[in-house]
């Protein structure tokens, strides 16, 4: 079904895990059990309750208006979504796929949820991430936020949450709409509320709030055309009756609209202007967990339509892959790495590394075989690690010395090293020195470069690997090898900073010694988007 | 029973470093504590060492796996002689450098012991875990987690010129590994499907020879720590750290890991009869001849002893290099005693260089006239090391010098024994000024020597002076200990 | 051994060898020698290996000959070779200071 | 065990002691050492002894031989004389390091001679270059630091050049053994045979590789030259005579040798440079009687060898007492010296007489050996060269030595006699000289090879008395006229010019032209980096295109152009 020019090479036969087609784990609600118990309720709802429950606490917390409670709600939320989301993914680690219908109205009339390996990765980010951030939040907007503005943050900050992993779940073209804006609205609210420490935050989220919307119309454009032409909303059935309308010059611009929607809302160069600011100005514990959950389920929802929803043969008919994500995915690699080396505030920096980062994801695409988007699906995976170490790491030195400029850096090192240290384990990490995840994104990079033959890309993909280093090496020069200045007092941020970081810094570390979990799923995920195994079509 | 004591001893290797580093974190501003448990990390670590040594002389090839960091690709290890060889040296000079860094951290008003301390565990355990991979993915991790583990110890200083050398040795060492190394690593994967360290090598059958040429230009250059020319500036800007931690790049662990590598890629990835009937090494002879004369000349030109003897080292390693060029089994041997040999005589130099510092502080060849009256046995353990270098008998560095002419006349090259001459005789002009300044030139400002008495003898401190004489005496040891190593080695070339 | 004359030294400093009347005897013997033994030539059964060896005192004549070679090709050799007794030391010190 | 041990490790063993013993028990300590050696040697059987295996190489550590025998006891002779001739150095540093030095200089001389295979001799051979540049680095010159280098260099030179050849004669043949190569025409030569015979050439000091000995040795301290004297060259004898014996080059290498030093000697300033000529100039009798290579040369070799290393380490001690009490030995600033050092003057000249070959002195005896060996073969260009270099040896060993130092123009100085324990070695080496020359049959007793040869027969000494005498004539004639030569204060060019004068300039262009070209090309190099970086700054940089925050409009912008090129790309 693949193209001839999508390289399947890995794949012999034996090796894919099949699972039966259609194996719809919890639809209907169908066990051998007589009567369920609460266990099997719970167990067979699962996918809801993936997005419910954060979702449901989210107006709660509101609700209760209290800073304690609804931090301990937001951190009931996350993890137990976490809890979910890890349940879910050893579900589907076989290249299974849940189907579940919500409200048991049957799929293409209901909304479907759909969970396979592909999704699943990405719910583990956002559900992880977003459970660190939690931890994370509670001293850090003590510190960035008024009392007052507390459990409206909390508030926002989990239907963010759900919104994410709603995008992320949904196994319905517009129901990923709707999340899709749950999520971006509360966003601009978080971004905006970095006001308090830097006014520039508001603009830079109003600025997000229009590229945003921006995207998501452009989105909603392409998907009303869709719609018109098949008359379903439903992601499988769509894909199901898209093909025969290959040609048509609508869904030509459907998929165009689609495309540059997402595009925008994953931060493709030259589409990646709000980006940096939104990131800068924001709340720290708000960039940490955007930085790593937002970009990467974009990037899931682009992927997603590309190989279900319009199939890999459309998209290389629609010279997607060589013409718009290889080469706007390498432009954003080198302007973003290029820019990082000259940024004076380590969040910017971080920032345009991220522009670079997204670029890696997209090259990974662009390179159109098994092992590039085994690559893609890892690296959003990893990089969510890395970044998510980074700007936590960088929040704490916020929470110490009121800034991250390179010149408040001064001596950071000495002064908080545990905090640094962290640091330097994410930046180790995301210039790819091996034992870290960072390594293991480059190695599947590089080997998918190598199939390829394209030796010029590994140039590239090497030297940008080298600017990294620059550029974190700015930081770290800066943190340990200057003096600190007069007057500030050696101490580590709080423990519940600290916590959440290192964790992720854990993560890099144990995700990169030991990287064949992530690799399996990674890979059962780009089998599954490109057809190989019998569960997704 | 003996694969569990085995999986064990490996498991140690790495472990018993980690651990020492946490714990010399802990240590913080103790310094007892910190240097005692320096000195039992040390200790422990060779003596595993020791443990393996014997059983791996006898034969045995301990072999672990213990997971996979990437499907099909496991943190592999087995020991085999060279790995072997270089862990022993590795973890043997640590002891004493150990000890020498004590002196010297304690006598030179140098900050931030801790983190210094804590950096040398993590070094020598990355040393190890080179020195045991058992493919080139578990090689390559461990070589970038010594570039990163020293690179704290390069710009220890803070100064903005120990910032700058300490930017160049790791810009260096990362461009050269993640540009070259890693690429070669991968492409090797790709077209054999395996990294595996196997006996006769893995690519005879799988490559083109214009494709193993490329591939052996990538390892060569790619081990950026081999310092073959024209990377090999990090060496000399890497000297603006204390001197310990150049005896520790230069001897003990990092160049060493290097050429260690170039070797052990060498046999087990290329196959000393595939360079050999691929005729794949002829322009490495070059490379490494011309960086083995050059970097002497250069030497000639630097009045900074540091410096002098960082050019020189670049020369030493050329001749591993070099041996692994000749593509014969007497070349590869000359190889492996020359990162033994080199090993133990240049760590007596450096420690050398730290003592008159430490004692006078001095630093120039050019300020050392007269010194030797008052450091007769730092001078004279200088002498030795020097003359070990040079490659004179009786001391260790003469043997690899005679079995690398052997490899060469076996590799028909009889006349590339001849740039081990001139380099030999460069050696001498740039290496024995020193004893001569020392011992018998009158100081600058003084018309007449004064005469020698007990009284003017101003030595290093016992924990700078001890080492730099053991080393020294090592050196002679080696001589007469020569055929432990060759016979260490020699399995791997039957 | 004329030129001790030049010397600024008193008589009484100058030692048996350096009296003229000294040097003429000593030439005087050394004449005497030579005669002696080249007379000689003519009062012993030679064992020639090389048909030179049989003409009169060759030994003797070859040892004037030579000598006189000797330094007068010496005298030669001079006026190519020799050089201020400083000639290598400029060279080395310029080498010293780069 | 004992008894398998090398007699030169007695020495460079009990060297190590050295320098914990004090005064007069230190004296007599070393003075005991050759004597044990000596007596170890009288005490071992000829054999081979002491094999150590060693990388896959049985090392044959010891052995005596005829040949060996020779050498090994007139080193010990040497090493004893140089010892008590050393005595009065105090203990300071740098005197124990001479002592030191001396000691194991010797002991790897006499090691080399015992070894029995290459790699062995290749061991002791670079242990003599090692220990030997000590004696003139001692010196404490800059003159002498850097003459040290220079010599080092040589000296190890030859060694590797002799590690390279082993290595190749041990590929070509299989074996290490220090034998006769079976090399007596240079079509026999091989690689490896070749490298070994010109390592051996460099120490023997061979015509154009022999200007690291006159460089050299008259830099050394009064005490080093004499053991420098007495060493390495004649190992160097040894060897060839030993592993080239009847080769027909050395005829012409060893003529060669004997004939050209002459010229240099007699215009050449510093009398321990002319002593270090007029070895050159021996040494070439040996080299010869090596090149002849019937019993009666080797025998001639031998013997050459033994009683040339005391009237040469006689004629050198001399020189070393003149220039440990006036502190030169310039000709130019000596003269008159009988009057305060008689000893001193007998002595040398007794030396001077030795090296002439006056009958009844030990040169007569051994070079006669080697002429007679000439003469036996009809060599007659050879013959009459070696007998022109005879007539050489007389003016600047003969005559000029003892001549401008001690007689001449009075120089005014009037310096102190030699201490005790010179004025003892030299009388010692001048009784050896003697005794050798009256009783040459003792001698003769120990040579390689048996013999049946007269050296005092009324035409040798006749004949030899004739050569001598009217050489003084020629002396006298040529002083009287004004014909010879004046003393200058100079150096004078030989082989090390290339070395010291040309090569350093060429390198020094060299290097200039490299450092020109890499400079430049670091330039341009940096130049371009510097542009891109520049170029990446402009646009990349805070408030560059890439960098920059930039108005939302802007961004809109940028979507609505990313449609606009997508749907191209699409319709």
């Amino acid at each position: 079904m693949a193209s001839p020019e999508i390289i399947l090479a890995a794949a012999e036969a034996g090796h894919i895990v099949t699972a039966a087609a259609g194996t719809h784990v919890g639809t209907h609600g169908a066990t051998h059990h007589e009567a369920p118990g609460l266990l099997d309720i719970i167990r067979n709802n699962l996918p809801a309750l993936q997005v419910l429950v954060p979702l449901t606490l989210a107006p709660l917390i509101t609700l209760l208006n209290n800073r304690n409670l609804s931090w301990l709600l937001a951190m009931v939320g996350t993890s137990v979504s976490l809890l979910i989301a890890v349940v879910l993914t050893t579900q589907v680690l076989d290249g299974s796929v849940i189907s579940y219908a919500l409200g048991n109205w049957a799929p293409p009339l209901g909304i479907e949820l759909r969970v396979d390996a592909a999704n699943a990765l990405v719910l583990l980010i956002v559900a992880a991430i977003g459970t660190c951030a939690a931890i994370y939040a509670r001293p850090s907007v003590d510190k960035e936020l008024g009392m007052t503005e507390q459990p409206l943050f909390y508030t926002a900050f989990l239907l963010c949450f759900s919104g994410l992993l709603g995008v992320t779940i949904t196994g319905d073209a517009f129901n990923l709409f709707v999340f899709l804006e749950i999520s971006s609205l509360s966003t601009y609210a978080l971004v905006a509320m970095g006001a308090k420490q830097d006014r520039r935050a508001l603009n830079a989220a109003y600025n997000y709030l229009i590229l945003g919307t921006v995207g998501a119309t452009f989105y909603v454009i392409g998907l009303g055309l869709a719609y018109m032409m098949t008359g379903t909303l439903n992601m499988a059935d769509l894909a199901q009756r898209l093909p025969d309308l290959m040609g048509s010059g609508t869904l030509w611009v459907a998929f165009g609209f689609i495309t540059i929607g997402l595009a925008t809302k994953l931060a493709m160069f030259p589409l990646h202007f709000w980006l940096p600011n939104a990131y800068t100005y924001a709340p720290s514990v708000v960039t940490g967990f955007l930085a790593a959950t937002a970009t990467k389920v974009a990037v899931y929802a682009l992927i997603r339509f590309i190989f279900t929803v319009f199939g890999a043969d459309f998209a290389v008919e629609a010279q997607l892959f060589g013409k718009v994500l290889l080469p706007l995915g390498l432009i954003g690699i080198i302007a973003g790495s290029l820019v990082a080396i000259w940024q004076v505030n380590a969040k910017r920096i971080l920032a345009f590394s991220s522009v670079a980062q997204i670029g890696y994801m997209l090259v990974g695409l662009g390179l159109m075989s098994l092992t590039g988007l085994t690559a893609t699906m890892l690296h959003m995976f990893n990089h969510a690690l890395m970044k998510g170490a980074l700007f936590f790491a960088l929040g704490a030195v916020m929470w110490k010395l009121g800034g991250v400029t390179l010149d408040k850096m001064r001596g950071a090192g000495k002064l908080m090293p545990w905090t640094m240290a962290a640091f330097v384990g994410g930046g180790l990490s995301l210039v790819g020195v091996p034992t870290t995840v960072g390594f293991i994104s480059k190695w599947y990079l590089l080997n998918a470069a190598f199939e390829r033959e394209w030796y010029w890309l590994i140039a590239i993909l090497l030297i940008t690997s080298l600017m990294a280093a620059v550029y974190m090496w700015r930081v770290f020069e800066v943190a340990y090898l200057r003096p600190a200045p007069e007057g500030v007092q050696k101490g580590e941020a709080p423990l519940l900073l600290l916590i959440p970081t290192w964790a992720l810094v854990l993560a890099n570390f144990w995700f990169g010694l030991n990287a064949t979990t992530t690799v399996n799923l990674a890979e059962t995920a780009a089998r599954g988007l490109l057809g190989l195994t019998g569960g997704a079509n | 029973m003996i694969s569990m004591s085995f999986d064990l001893a490996i498991a140690l290797s790495l472990i018993i470093p980690v651990v020492g580093t946490i714990l010399i974190g802990m240590s913080g501003d103790r310094p007892n504590q910190r240097e005692t448990v320096t000195l039992l990390t040390a200790i422990s670590l060779f003596a595993v060492t020791l443990w393996l040594l014997p059983q791996v002389a006898a034969g045995a090839r301990p072999e672990v796996s213990f997971f996979e960091v990437l499907p099909g690709m496991p943190l592999k290890f087995v020991i085999e002689p060279l790995g072997m060889l270089f862990a022993t040296i590795a973890s043997g000079l640590w002891i004493v450098n150990s000890i020498y860094a004590i002196g010297y951290m304690r006598n030179t008003g140098e900050v931030n012991h801790t983190r210094f301390f804590m950096c040398f565990p993590i070094s020598i355990g990355a040393a190890l875990g080179m020195a045991y991979a058992g493919n080139l993915f578990t090689l390559f991790i461990f070589y970038e987690v010594l570039t990163l583990s020293t690179y704290p110890l390069v710009a220890h200083r803070e100064t903005e010129e120990a910032k700058k050398g300490a930017r160049i040795y790791l810009g260096v060492l990362l461009t050269t590994s993640i540009g070259l190394l890693l690429p070669a690593i991968i492409a090797t994967y790709m077209l054999t499907g395996t990294t595996d360290f196997t006996a006769g090598g893995i690519l005879a059958d799988h490559v083109s020879p214009t494709t193993a040429t490329i591939l052996l230009a990538l390892f060569m250059f790619g081990i950026g720590k081999a310092a073959l020319m024209p990377f090999h500036k990090w060496l000399p800007s890497a000297m603006v750290a204390p001197t310990p931690v150049s005896s520790v790049l230069h001897a003990v662990a990092v160049v060493k890991a290097g050429v260690f590598s170039v070797l052990k890629i060498g046999i087990y990835i290329f196959g000393i009869d595939y360079l050999a009937d691929a005729d794949l090494t002829f322009w490495l002879q070059a490379v490494s001849a011309f960086t083995l004369v050059t970097a002497s000349i250069i030497a000639l030109t630097k009045d900074n002893l540091k410096a002098r003897l960082a050019y020189s080292t670049i020369s030493q390693l050329a001749y591993v290099v070099f041996g692994l060029s000749l593509a014969t089994a007497a070349g590869f041997m000359g190889g492996s005693l020359q990162i033994a040999m080199h090993a133990v005589g240049k760590i007596t130099l450096f420690y050398f260089a730290g003592a008159i510092y430490v004692a006078h502080h001095k630093t120039e060849v050019s300020q050392l006239n007269g010194l030797g009256r008052k450091m007769p046995l730092s001078f004279i353990a200088y002498t030795i090391g020097a003359l070990s270098i040079i490659g004179l008998p009786p001391f260790g560095g003469a043997w690899p010098k005679f079995v690398l002419m052997e490899g060469a006349v076996d590799a028909g090259q009889p006349l590339l024994i001849a740039v081990l001459i001139i380099s030999s005789l460069l050696n001498i002009a740039y290496l024995l000024p020193i004893t001569v300044r020392g011992f018998f030139l009158k100081p600058d400002g003084e018309d007449t020597p004064a005469p020698f008495s007990w009284d003017g003898v101003k030595e290093a401190p016992f924990m700078v002076l001890a080492p730099l004489c053991f080393t020294a005496f090592l050196c002679f040891v080696m001589f007469f200990a020569v055929d432990a190593v060759e016979g260490l080695i020699a399995p791997i070339l039957n | 051994m004329s030129d001790n004359h030049n010397h600024t030294q008193d008589d009484q400093e100058l030692g048996w060898f350096e009296r003229v009347e000294n040097h003429r005897l000593l030439i005087l013997l050394t004449v005497l020698i030579c005669v002696g033994f080249g007379a000689a030539d003519f009062f012993y059964h030679k064992h020639p290996h090389f048909s030179a060896e049989e003409i009169p005192a060759f030994y003797g004549l070859f040892g004037f000959a030579a000598f006189f070679f000797v330094v007068l090709a010496g005298a030669q050799l001079r006026k190519l070779i020799m050089r201020p007794e400083d000639y290598y030391d400029d060279q080395e010190e310029a080498q010293d200071a780069e | 065990m004992l008894s398998e041990l090398n007699p030169g490790l007695i020495l460079i063993l009990g060297a190590v002691l050295v320098p914990l013993l004090r005064g007069p028990v230190r004296k007599i300590y070393m003075l005991l050492l050759p004597v044990f050696g000596v007596m170890h040697l009288l005490n071992t059987p000829h054999g081979t002894y002491g094999d150590y295996e060693m990388m896959g190489m049985v090392l044959e550590t010891y052995r005596l031989d005829q040949l060996s025998f020779v050498f090994g006891l007139i080193f010990h002779i040497a090493a004893f004389l140089g010892i008590l001739y050393a005595l009065h150095l105090k203990d300071t540093a740098s005197d124990t390091m001479q002592h030191v030095a001396a000691l194991i200089y010797a002991g790897a001389g006499v090691g080399a001679v015992f070894a029995g295979d290459l790699m062995t001799l290749f061991i002791f051979w670079e242990l003599t270059a090692i220990a030997s540049v000590f004696l003139i680095w001692a010196r404490g010159t800059d003159i002498a630091y850097k003459t040290g280098i220079r010599y080092l260099i040589v000296q190890v030179g030859s060694g590797v050049l002799l590690l390279a050849g082993l290595v190749m004669h041990k590929a070509e043949t299989g074996s290490i053994a220090f034998d006769h190569f079976g090399v007596t025409t240079m079509a026999d030569f091989t690689a490896g045979t070749f490298l070994i015979f010109f390592a051996f050439g460099i120490k023997c000091a061979f015509p154009f590789l022999h200007n690291w000995l006159q460089d050299a040795y008259p830099q050394a301290t009064p005490t080093g030259t004499v053991i420098l004297s007495a060493f390495t060259t004649k190992l160097a004898v040894y060897s060839l005579a030993r592993g080239y014996a009847g080769l027909d080059i050395l005829i012409p290498i060893g003529a060669t040798m004997t004939a050209f030093p002459v010229f240099f000697a007699v215009i050449e300033n510093d009398l321990r440079r002319v002593l270090a000529y007029s070895l050159n100039n021996q040494l070439g009798f040996m080299v010869v009687g090596v090149g002849v290579g019937s019993a009666l040369a080797l025998n001639g070799t031998a013997a050459h060898a033994f009683s040339h290393i005391l009237y040469k380490a006689l004629l050198f001690m001399g020189m070393g007492a003149v220039l440990h009490r006036v502190g030169t030995t310039k000709a130019t600033e000596l003269g008159g010296l009988y009057k305060s050092m008689p000893w001193t003057t007998v002595f040398t000249i007794i030396g001077a007489m030795s090296i002439s070959a006056f009958p009844f002195f030990s040169g007569f005896i051994s070079k006669s050996l080697i002429l007679a060996a000439l003469a036996q073969e009809h060599m007659w260009l050879a013959w009459t060269v070696l007998l022109f270099a005879s007539a050489g040896v007389l003016e600047h060993s003969g005559i000029k030595i003892p001549y401008f130092s001690f007689f001449a123009h009075d120089s005014g100085k009037r310096p102190k006699e030699a201490p005790w324990n010179m004025l003892a070695a030299m009388g010692i080496a001048a009784a050896l000289c003697i005794g050798i020359g009256v009783w040459p049959e003792y001698l003769y007793a120990i040579l390689p090879h048996a013999m049946d040869y007269e050296p005092y027969t009324p035409g040798h000494i006749i004949t030899q008395m004739q050569l001598l005498m009217f050489a003084v004539l020629a002396f006298v004639v040529l002083v009287r006229t004004g014909l010879y030569p004046p003393e200058i204060p100079s150096v004078n060019l030989d082989t090390d010019w290339l070395y010291r004068r040309l090569a350093p300039s060429m390198l020094k262009e060299m290097g200039k032209a490299v450092t020109h070209l890499s400079g430049g090309i670091w330039g341009l190099i940096r130049e371009w980096v510097d542009n891109i970086r520049a170029l990446a700054a402009r646009h990349h940089g805070p408030s560059g295109t890439m960098g920059r925050s930039i108005a939302v409009g802007n961004m809109v912008l940028w979507v609505m152009i990313g449609l606009a090129v997508i749907l191209l790309l699409y319709l």
